[in-house]
């Protein structure tokens, strides 16, 4: 078990309601955790929570002492006095190097490198600083919507990859794809109304690994047992 | 703008400096009466290194103001219709200290090999080189050592003769030297005959024309009430003024540099004011030698010795 | 905040004296050089009520010099903002103006303006409004696009939104900048005074300067410092009223 | 870019002289208070060369004080830009130096550090590094989250890492506030030679000033202007210069 | 017809290679019109390029002459100095204050009314953006990823929302969902790699309006059409 929240309450500093009311959930094994809601129900707040990024909430988190819980988002930005290439080079510890290579050529951005980063489309921004975030250390790596703006595709393809490449770590992966999460994702949380008790509910996805085929009438089941949770 | 006054109106006496032992005589005339006496409703403005009274009486924003002689020359140089009603400094007061001496007094030859204090372009520059031509001393022979308003190269012996306005910061330097157990002497140029004059109270050509019965009222006002500001018996009335309008100074200094002051400003035998034909023209030679004006502007032409 | 600048002040302030009397007895220099520290409290205390007066009569000028200074540099920048002739020339003009030592142009101002308040008032204005133009140029010419854009392509952009949008985007940075500049509205009141004021702690330092008095140069720059402090102050505590009442949140440098 | 500032330059000053002349013709005033045009023509021949070596002295010493601000600005922000005490007290020491009048700290100078070269710079660059440490300081302590946010959570942060990420995405107006704090060090400089040196424009000036000679100090703006925008000229062009290796989009205020 | 490009080519100032060759597209009546194509295919750069925002290209592009045609994205913000509610009141203008209420109810945006625009989540941010831009004069209004981080159940309550609304005017959706432009457009411009011809190809989608029931067999072949295409 890498991560338990036990009875998490919190309101923005100048936020007139509640985000969550003690809230539940936990991250007991590694692999892709998919966090779903509708817009506006907490799911980044609580990704922030987890990661540290956010204080000052009532209830308890627990995880290993050492534990290291990265955020990533799309609105994240590279420096811009050098190329993409040039920082994600950098930021690779060198017995990475290998690994960035390949993940370049995974998330398509070898026409990217000698751009600057000002220079890149949306998706071409979500997928190179995703990069950055996997080539660090971590044991936990959320993904709030880091890839919202690239193809339905790539996207599926990167997520492939990455199940592939870091088969021990731990994601959550938000996004408001219901196919998505319910194909990836080996559990979703679904975050529901700071009303509804208990506001999350856990349900079982279909995980599924590279191109294994996709029992098409069991993957609806589950898409419509998230759509129905939340 | 207010070019002249009529009856009865404010004048404005635009003094060269701010308010210090300098104006004794003004806020005399101001605070004891004396223009009042002689119908007079004067406003009394400091002057500073920005101002200057000539510009201001030229502007019509002054009616009156002291201005040093070579200040008046140059304006006479570039046409400005000035004119001289009274010297208020017989003696010059920019004077050099140094340390040590027994006298106020230096002969001309114990400046060779010295470090002389001048600030270019200033009076005291076209005093020392004036000097020195006369007395023939070559100018490799002393050191001229540029000053501003900061002292420590004096104090710290780097030069040996500093400029300075002997009535005034003379006074408060001695006296701080004195404390520290340092002896001063002032080397004084008028004692070795390169005698140019100081302060002395404009006024316009036109006033003197148009206004003749007060110009001739505020002349006499005003130097009725130096002399009264002068006078030993007033001393003490003096020195009071001064210090409520120079609350910067203490008492024990002003008294010493109003002594120094009656030795500057009164002549040895006669009224205060008294205007030195022959001193204005030698301070017109002196500056037409050193290059500081062009040509002759005959200053005598505008000495209203009555200030007629 | 405000004993803390007040004590950070004083800290400074006594390591400078420190350092002045720790040269004084090391090289040993008479009182004439460097005063003694008797010699400075005595003259402190003498001083004291004189200057208190003095240093309050410049604050009051310093503070309407700034309220000038921002104007006027509010307005250079925006007028000077534009690509066209007008702020071109505008923007030339306030380069140029600072490109002059205001002793060189004081006379001149004089003679325009004659030697009362307003002189006074545009000159410590003219020192303290360039670092306030500087960062308003800087900020308001700077597009912010993502704001920006709804109101260009709907043709809503006017001028003032304009300047709304990119002031409030750097609200942290002019916040600074303006607090800053009150040293230097400070500054250029007592600089006026120096030069032509008959008033003033400006007026008060001349005078010392004159006598060569360091002992009251140094009491001056005491209080100087002191109500400086004041003002820097009261300035950031204004600022985060405005930050908390603008709805961002209050920081202060 | 150089004939048009330098046009501009011309247009204002001659404006602002044509405003003297026309003062001067109207109220008939004398050579003495304003001069006249042909007084102006010859002064201006006759000091020309003189003046001409001056300034370009003066420019030398400005653009070496200038360096120096800008390098004291950005270790002082830098230095101030954090929460900590040190921090605090080289911010309030920055300020404070600031809050006294040059006239009166120059003293205090000279007896440090003797009237050399030394002196002159200093006074140059702290006039000129004020307005630059305000806008440095306000750039440098506001976060910019969305490019920072990884460099944090990752341990990659360094101060030096912070101050170029900040700096650059405020490049341009980092550009601006250096740009023009060039004319700073050039009044600087002039200050500086006004109460302490022996050459140099500033010096010609305080000796055209206590000769109340207008033609002169008229001849030493014009020329003082031109070098000016001169400098800001080339410090544009190098701007451009750099901005394009930095791979921003050039652009200039 | 509102719009015909023909033969846009076009580089980035500083870009290396072609975004578009000869491309040629046209907009010809009324209602939604997908934008789709991968990643970094040009999608945003054809959108700015048509709603002028981006000059310097070859080729021609007619349109009537007082066309107006806005250009919306994801990535904008309102400002700070107020209320999200106060800036929609203040660039609506007053005969649309009605429409205005209506919006705002149909994209569940009231909580938010008295927020700042910082204070919002992702999804609320695009959906406030979106919402002034409708409320504008215009004849077309592209949609750039407007609703990316929009939860898909609002996001189609949206796009019913407004084409019941302003059934006359263009909409140019730009989106990386097939399943969406497939079922919510009437054409489909799939943009393709500048290598290949012609860039772009015309696709017929479902058009649905309101709940309609819709035919799932024939949406999917809607959708493979347009991935093959792509
Ligand atoms: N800084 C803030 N201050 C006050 N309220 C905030 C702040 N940030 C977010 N909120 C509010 O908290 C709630 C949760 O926001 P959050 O960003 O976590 O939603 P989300 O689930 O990530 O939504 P989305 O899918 O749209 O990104 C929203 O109602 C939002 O308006
Ligand atoms: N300012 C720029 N300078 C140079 N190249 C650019 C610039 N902006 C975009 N590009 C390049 O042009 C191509 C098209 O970019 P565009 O943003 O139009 O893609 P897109 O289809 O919108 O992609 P996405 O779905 O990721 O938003 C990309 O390869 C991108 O790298
Ligand atoms: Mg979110
Ligand atoms: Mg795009």
């Amino acid at each position: 078990m890498l991560l338990q929240c036990r009875n998490i309450t919190y309101r923005y500093p100048h936020g007139e309601a509640l985000v969550f009311n003690q809230l539940n959930c936990r991250l007991a094994d590694p692999g892709f955790h998919g966090l779903f809601g509708p817009s506006g129900v907490g799911k980044s707040t609580l990704a922030r929570i987890i990661a540290g990024e956010i204080i000052g909430f009532a209830g308890e988190i627990t995880r290993p002492d050492n534990a290291v819980m990265l955020y990533s988002c799309n609105t994240e930005r590279l420096p811009g006095w050098s190329s993409v290439g040039d920082h994600l080079a950098k930021v690779t510890p060198a017995s990475q190097l290998p690994l960035l290579r390949e993940l370049i050529t995974a998330f398509d951005l070898n026409s990217c490198l000698d751009s600057r980063f000002s220079q890149l489309s949306l998706g071409q921004k979500n997928r190179a600083n995703l990069t950055r975030y996997l080539l660090q250390d971590f044991d936990l790596l959320i993904m709030d919507e880091s890839l919202a703006n690239v193809d339905e595709a790539t996207r599926k393809q990167i997520i492939a990859t990455i199940k592939k490449m870091f088969p021990d770590k731990y994601f959550l992966y938000i996004s408001h794809s219901v196919a998505e999460v319910s194909t990836f994702c080996a559990r979703i949380l679904v975050l529901r109304d700071v009303l509804k008790s208990p506001q999350i509910i856990e349900v079982a996805g279909r995980d599924q690994h590279g191109d294994t085929a996709m029992d098409r009438a069991v993957l609806e089941r589950t898409m419509l047992e998230i759509v129905h949770a939340a | 703008e207010r070019q002249s006054p009529e009856p009865g109106e404010e004048v404005v006496y635009r003094l060269k400096w701010l308010y210090n032992i300098n104006t004794a005589g003004d806020l005399y005339g101001l605070e004891h009466g004396v223009f009042t006496a002689h119908n007079l409703k004067v406003a009394v403005k400091p002057g500073g290194p920005e101002r200057d009274a000539i510009r201001e009486v030229e502007l019509g924003r002054a009616q009156f103001g002291v201005a040093s002689a070579d200040q008046v020359i140059r304006a006479l140089a570039k046409g400005a219709p000035i004119v001289v009603i009274a010297q208020l400094f017989q003696g010059n007061p920019l004077q050099w200290i140094y340390r040590g001496g027994n006298a106020d007094y230096a002969g001309p030859d114990d400046l060779r090999g010295k470090t002389v204090g001048i600030t270019y372009g200033g009076n005291d520059e076209t005093i020392m080189r004036s000097l020195l031509a006369k007395y023939s001393i070559p100018p490799s022979e002393v050191n001229l050592f540029s000053v501003r308003y900061d002292y420590t190269p004096f104090y710290s012996g780097e030069v040996d003769l500093w400029p300075i306005y002997r009535n005034a910061e003379g006074i408060v330097i001695g006296e701080k030297m004195a404390r520290a157990g340092e002896k001063t002497s002032f080397f004084v140029p008028d004692l070795l005959d390169v005698r140019f004059v100081a302060n002395s109270l404009i006024t316009t050509r036109k006033m003197v024309e148009e206004h003749p019965d007060l110009v001739q009222s505020f002349r006499s006002a005003l130097l009725t009430a130096w002399q009264e500001a002068l006078a030993p018996a007033n001393t003490e009335k003096t020195i009071a003024l001064v210090h409520a309008y120079d609350q910067n100074t203490p008492q024990e200094i002003i008294a010493k540099q109003l002594a120094a002051t009656r030795e500057l400003m009164l002549p040895e035998n006669g009224r205060f004011g008294q205007i030195d034909v022959a001193a204005w023209q030698q301070t017109e030679r002196i500056m037409l030698e050193q290059g500081v004006i062009e040509a002759p502007v005959h200053v005598d032409k505008v000495l209203l010795l009555d200030g007629r | 905040m405000l004993p803390k600048r007040i004590s950070q002040f004083l800290i400074i302030y006594f390591l400078g004296l420190g350092l002045l009397l720790a040269i004084k007895y090391c090289f040993s220099l008479s009182d004439y050089v460097i005063p003694g520290f008797t010699d400075i409290e005595n003259t402190a205390a003498d001083v004291f009520g004189r200057y208190l007066r003095a240093v309050l009569d410049t604050l009051g000028v310093a503070v309407i010099g700034h309220l000038l200074a921002i104007a006027l540099a509010t307005v250079v920048a925006i007028a000077g903002r534009g690509d066209n002739l007008v702020g071109a020339m505008i923007k030339t003009a306030a380069y140029n103006l600072q490109a002059y030592p205001i002793v060189a142009v004081a006379p001149i101002i004089f003679i325009l303006l004659g030697d009362g308040l307003p002189s006074r008032l545009l000159i410590a204005a003219i020192i303290c409004y360039f670092p306030l133009l500087l960062s308003f140029i800087g900020i308001l010419t700077e597009p912010v696009a993502s704001i920006e854009h709804f109101y260009v392509v709907t043709g809503r952009m006017r001028w003032q939104l304009e300047v709304k949008i990119r002031a409030f985007e750097n609200i942290h940075k002019l916040m600074t900048v303006v607090t800053g500049s009150a040293t230097l509205a400070m500054v250029g009141t007592i600089v006026a005074e120096f030069i032509g004021a008959d008033s003033g702690i400006g007026y008060s330092l001349r005078i010392a300067l004159y006598q060569s008095d360091m002992a009251k140069v140094l009491a001056a720059l005491f209080l100087i410092g002191v109500f400086n402090s004041l003002y820097l102050v009261s300035l950031e505590l204004l600022g985060l009223v405005i930050q908390k009442n603008m709805g961002v949140e209050p920081r202060m440098n």
